[in-house]
C-alpha cells in the first residue's frame, strides 16, 4: 500500500488512540513502552504486530502531542525520527545504491526487541508472585548465629624479650649491628643486576674497577665493599658463562669480557 | 566439648552428624554453604550425605530444608505463611522499573548496564540499580571483555533466596524463553556498537559459580 | 494441606497443626505462648497438643522444643553448641608493657610483682600479668617467704617453647647482649644498676617444682 492510503487508514482511529495515550505520557517507561502498548492496540500476537502500522500509530500519537503542546522527552522524538525513516524504508522499493540493513531487517529487530521487553515484562510478574522469603515463607526468626569469637593471641619473638629486657636494666638502646652500615655496602645483588645490564657492551678486556659505580669509587670504604661484590657478581655471571674473567699475573687488574659465541673464550 | 581429638581420625555417626547440620542450618538465618558446613563439624564429617537425610526428614513439615545456590538453609513451609502475618516486615514496594531491571539481571545475567537499556528502551537510573544492590539480590559480576570493559550484573544468592530459587537455572520460564531466542544477544542489524557476537567469550549464562568480584572497588567507576 | 477457610469450622488434623506449630516457634523472634499459639492458629485448634507432639518429635535431634516460662521456643541442642563458636585468631604484637614484664620474670624469676615494678620503674598493671597468665607465658611460683607472702611469678614450658629455649638460664644476659653488639656500648647512665646475668644470683631461681599455687583465683579475673 502506499504511504498516502495507509495515513488515510489509521488516522481516525489512530489518533483517537494517541489522544488517550498522551494524557498518561509521564506514565510510560520510555518510547519502547509505549510502542509496546501501542502494539496492543493491533490485537495480535507480537509476532504478527505490522510493524509499519506501529510506526504510524506511534508518528501519529507524536504528532498529537505537538498539536496539544505537549512536550516529549528527547529519545520519544529520536524513535519518532528513526521510525519516519524505517516508514520510508519499508514504503520504498530498495534503493541498490544504498547499503546497511534493509527495512525489513530492521523491522524484524524492532519487533524483536518489542517481544523481547514483553517477555521481561511477562516473567517479572512472574518471579515477583513467586512464594517470597518474609512474606510467604520464613528464615530463622532468631538468628542465634555463630558466636564469632575473636581469639587474639599474642606474639612476640626472642628478640622482642632480650630488647625488653635491655630496655628495662639500662638505657641504651638495643639494635642490631647491621643497620648503620647499610649504607656503605653494595650488596652481591646490586652488583650483578648493575654488571647484567652492563656486560652486553663489553667486547674487549676491561679492568672490573671499571664497573664501580661512580659513587662508590670515592669512600675507600665503600670502594672497597663494591669491588668485592662486583669480583663476586663477575663471578657469577661467569658461571652463567656469560663473561670470561682474567688475571695476567698476581695482584694485577682483574679483566673481565663478555662471551660472545659458544667456546670462543680462552679465560 | 566432646572428644574433638577422636574427631580428628573418626567423623561422628551419620545420626550425629545429621543433627549437627540440623543444629546449624536452624542457628543460622542466611544459608549455609556446604563447604562451611564442613569446616564447623568434626574432621572426616560428610555434610553433603547428612543434608540429604536431613532434607528428607523434614520433607513434608512445617520447616523446610532447601537448597539455595550452593547452600543450604531452613524455610518455613510457603502454605503456612498465612500463620505467619505477624512476622511480615513491610516489603518494600519495587519500582516497576526496578522490577524489570532485575529480571533482566537475572534472565540475561551477566548483562551491562547498556544491555539492560537496550532492552527496556531506556536509560538506567542509578537509583534502580542501587535498590537493586542495597536489597542485595544483584551484585557485580565480572567485567565484560568489550571495549571500555564495562561491568556486569549478577543476581545473588539472597536473591535466590527469597524466590525459593535453588539456582538461577529454575527461574520461572527460563527455558522457553531461550527457546524462543528472546534471551540471545541480537545485535541491531547494521549496529554500530560493537556488541558481543553471540555466545563468544561470555561465560555461559548459568554457570554455577560467578567470580564475586570486588564491588567496592568496581562501583565507583559506574556512571 | 487443608483450606483455610474449611478449618474456620473444623479444626486441622493434629499432624498439621504439629507443622503450624513448628513453623511458628521456628520465625518467631521470641518464645511463643501457648495462648499466642491459638490465636494465630484456625479456630479449634489445640496448640498444646501439638506442642506435645512436636516436643516428641525434637527429642534428641539437634534442635529442641523448650518452655522459657510460660512459652515455648526452638531452640539447638546445648551439646551440640560447639558448633556455633567459629574462632578466629588474630595475631598481635605483645605491648611494650607486656614484653618488658615477661622480660623481666624471665630474666629474674620468681619475682613478685613489687620486684617487677621496681625494676621497670612504673607499676605493672594487672591486665599485663594476667595477659601473660593467658597466654600461659608465666605462671605464679611460690609465695615468698616474706612478709605478706607475696606470690611471684616464673616463666613456663610454653614460654621456653614459643621462645625456642631449653631453659630461661639460656638468655643472653646483658654483658652478652652488649658483647654481641646488640646494646650500645656505653655504660649505664649513673651506673647504679647492676648487671644481672640470668641464674646468677636468685639463690631459688629455677626449681624444678613450682608449686601450683591459687592461680585459680587468678585466672578467674580473666576477661
Amino acid at each position: 500500500m502506499s504511504e498516502g492510503e495507509s495515513i488515510l487508514e489509521t488516522s481516525v482511529a489512530e489518533r483517537l488512540s494517541a489522544e488517550a495515550l498522551i494524557v498518561d505520557v509521564d506514565g510510560f517507561e520510555g518510547p519502547l513502552d509505549l510502542l509496546l502498548t501501542l502494539s496492543r492496540t493491533q490485537k495480535v500476537d507480537l509476532l504478527k504486530i505490522s510493524i509499519l502500522q506501529l510506526a504510524e500509530q506511534y508518528l501519529a500519537f507524536v504528532e498529537k502531542a505537538k498539536e496539544l503542546r505537549i512536550e516529549l522527552a528527547a529519545d520519544y522524538l529520536v524513535m519518532a525520527a528513526w521510525l519516519a525513516f524505517l516508514k520510508s524504508r519499508l514504503l520504498l522499493p530498495p534503493d541498490p545504491e544504498e547499503d546497511g540493513p534493509s527495512g525489513e531487517e530492521l523491522a524484524a529487530h524492532l519487533a524483536f526487541q518489542l517481544e523481547r521487553l514483553q517477555a521481561m515484562r511477562d516473567v517479572s510478574a512472574r518471579l515477583m508472585g513467586r512464594d517470597r522469603l518474609g512474606r510467604d515463607f520464613f528464615a530463622r526468626g532468631i538468628v542465634e548465629d555463630v558466636t564469632r569469637s575473636r581469639r587474639v593471641t599474642y606474639t612476640a619473638n626472642i628478640l622482642d624479650l632480650m630488647q625488653a629486657y635491655a630496655r628495662t636494666r639500662t638505657k641504651d638502646e638495643f639494635r642490631p649491628l647491621s643497620i648503620d652500615v647499610r649504607d656503605s655496602i653494595l650488596t652481591m645483588e646490586q652488583a650483578l643486576d648493575r654488571l647484567r645490564g652492563l656486560i652486553g657492551f663489553a667486547g674487549d678486556w676491561t679492568d672490573i674497577m671499571a664497573y664501580l659505580p661512580d659513587e662508590w669509587s670515592g669512600d675507600p670504604q665503600k670502594r672497597r665493599s663494591a669491588t668485592a661484590s662486583t669480583f663476586a657478581a663477575t663471578l657469577e655471571l661467569a658461571k652463567e658463562g656469560k663473561l670470561e674473567i682474567r688475571q695476567q699475573e698476581s695482584f694485577a687488574a682483574i679483566e673481565v669480557r663478555a662471551r660472545r659465541a659458544k667456546g670462543s673464550g680462552d679465560g | 566439648m566432646d572428644e574433638p581429638e577422636e574427631s580428628l581420625f573418626q567423623a561422628p555417626p551419620m545420626g550425629e552428624q545429621e543433627r549437627m547440620v540440623e543444629a546449624i542450618l536452624f542457628a543460622s538465618a542466611a544459608p549455609v554453604s556446604v563447604r562451611e558446613l564442613a569446616g564447623r563439624m568434626p574432621h572426616g564429617s560428610d555434610p553433603a550425605e547428612a543434608l540429604h537425610h536431613l532434607r528428607k526428614r523434614y520433607e513434608g513439615r512445617g520447616v523446610r530444608v532447601v537448597k539455595i545456590g550452593d547452600a543450604w538453609a531452613l524455610r518455613t513451609a510457603p502454605d503456612l505463611g498465612f500463620l505467619m502475618q505477624r512476622e511480615t516486615v513491610e516489603m518494600r514496594k519495587l519500582s516497576r522499573a526496578a522490577i524489570e531491571t532485575l529480571a533482566i539481571i537475572a534472565y540475561h545475567q551477566p548483562v551491562t548496564r547498556a544491555e539492560i537499556e537496550e532492552i527496556r528502551g531506556v536509560s538506567v537510573s542509578r537509583g534502580t540499580v542501587d535498590q537493586l544492590l542495597d536489597l542485595e539480590w544483584i551484585k557485580l559480576g565480572r567485567r565484560r571483555l568489550t571495549p571500555g570493559r564495562p561491568v556486569t550484573f549478577i543476581v545473588t544468592e539472597s536473591f535466590l533466596d527469597h524466590f525459593g530459587l535453588e539456582s538461577a537455572r529454575d527461574l520461572p520460564g527460563l527455558k522457553e524463553l531461550r527457546q524462543a531466542g528472546l534471551l540471545d544477544n541480537r545485535p541491531p542489524p547494521g549496529g554500530d556498537l560493537e556488541e558481543l557476537e553471540p555466545g563468544e567469550e561470555e561465560p555461559d549464562l548459568f554457570e554455577e559459580d560467578d567470580a564475586p568480584a570486588d564491588s567496592v572497588g568496581v562501583m565507583d567507576n559506574e556512571a
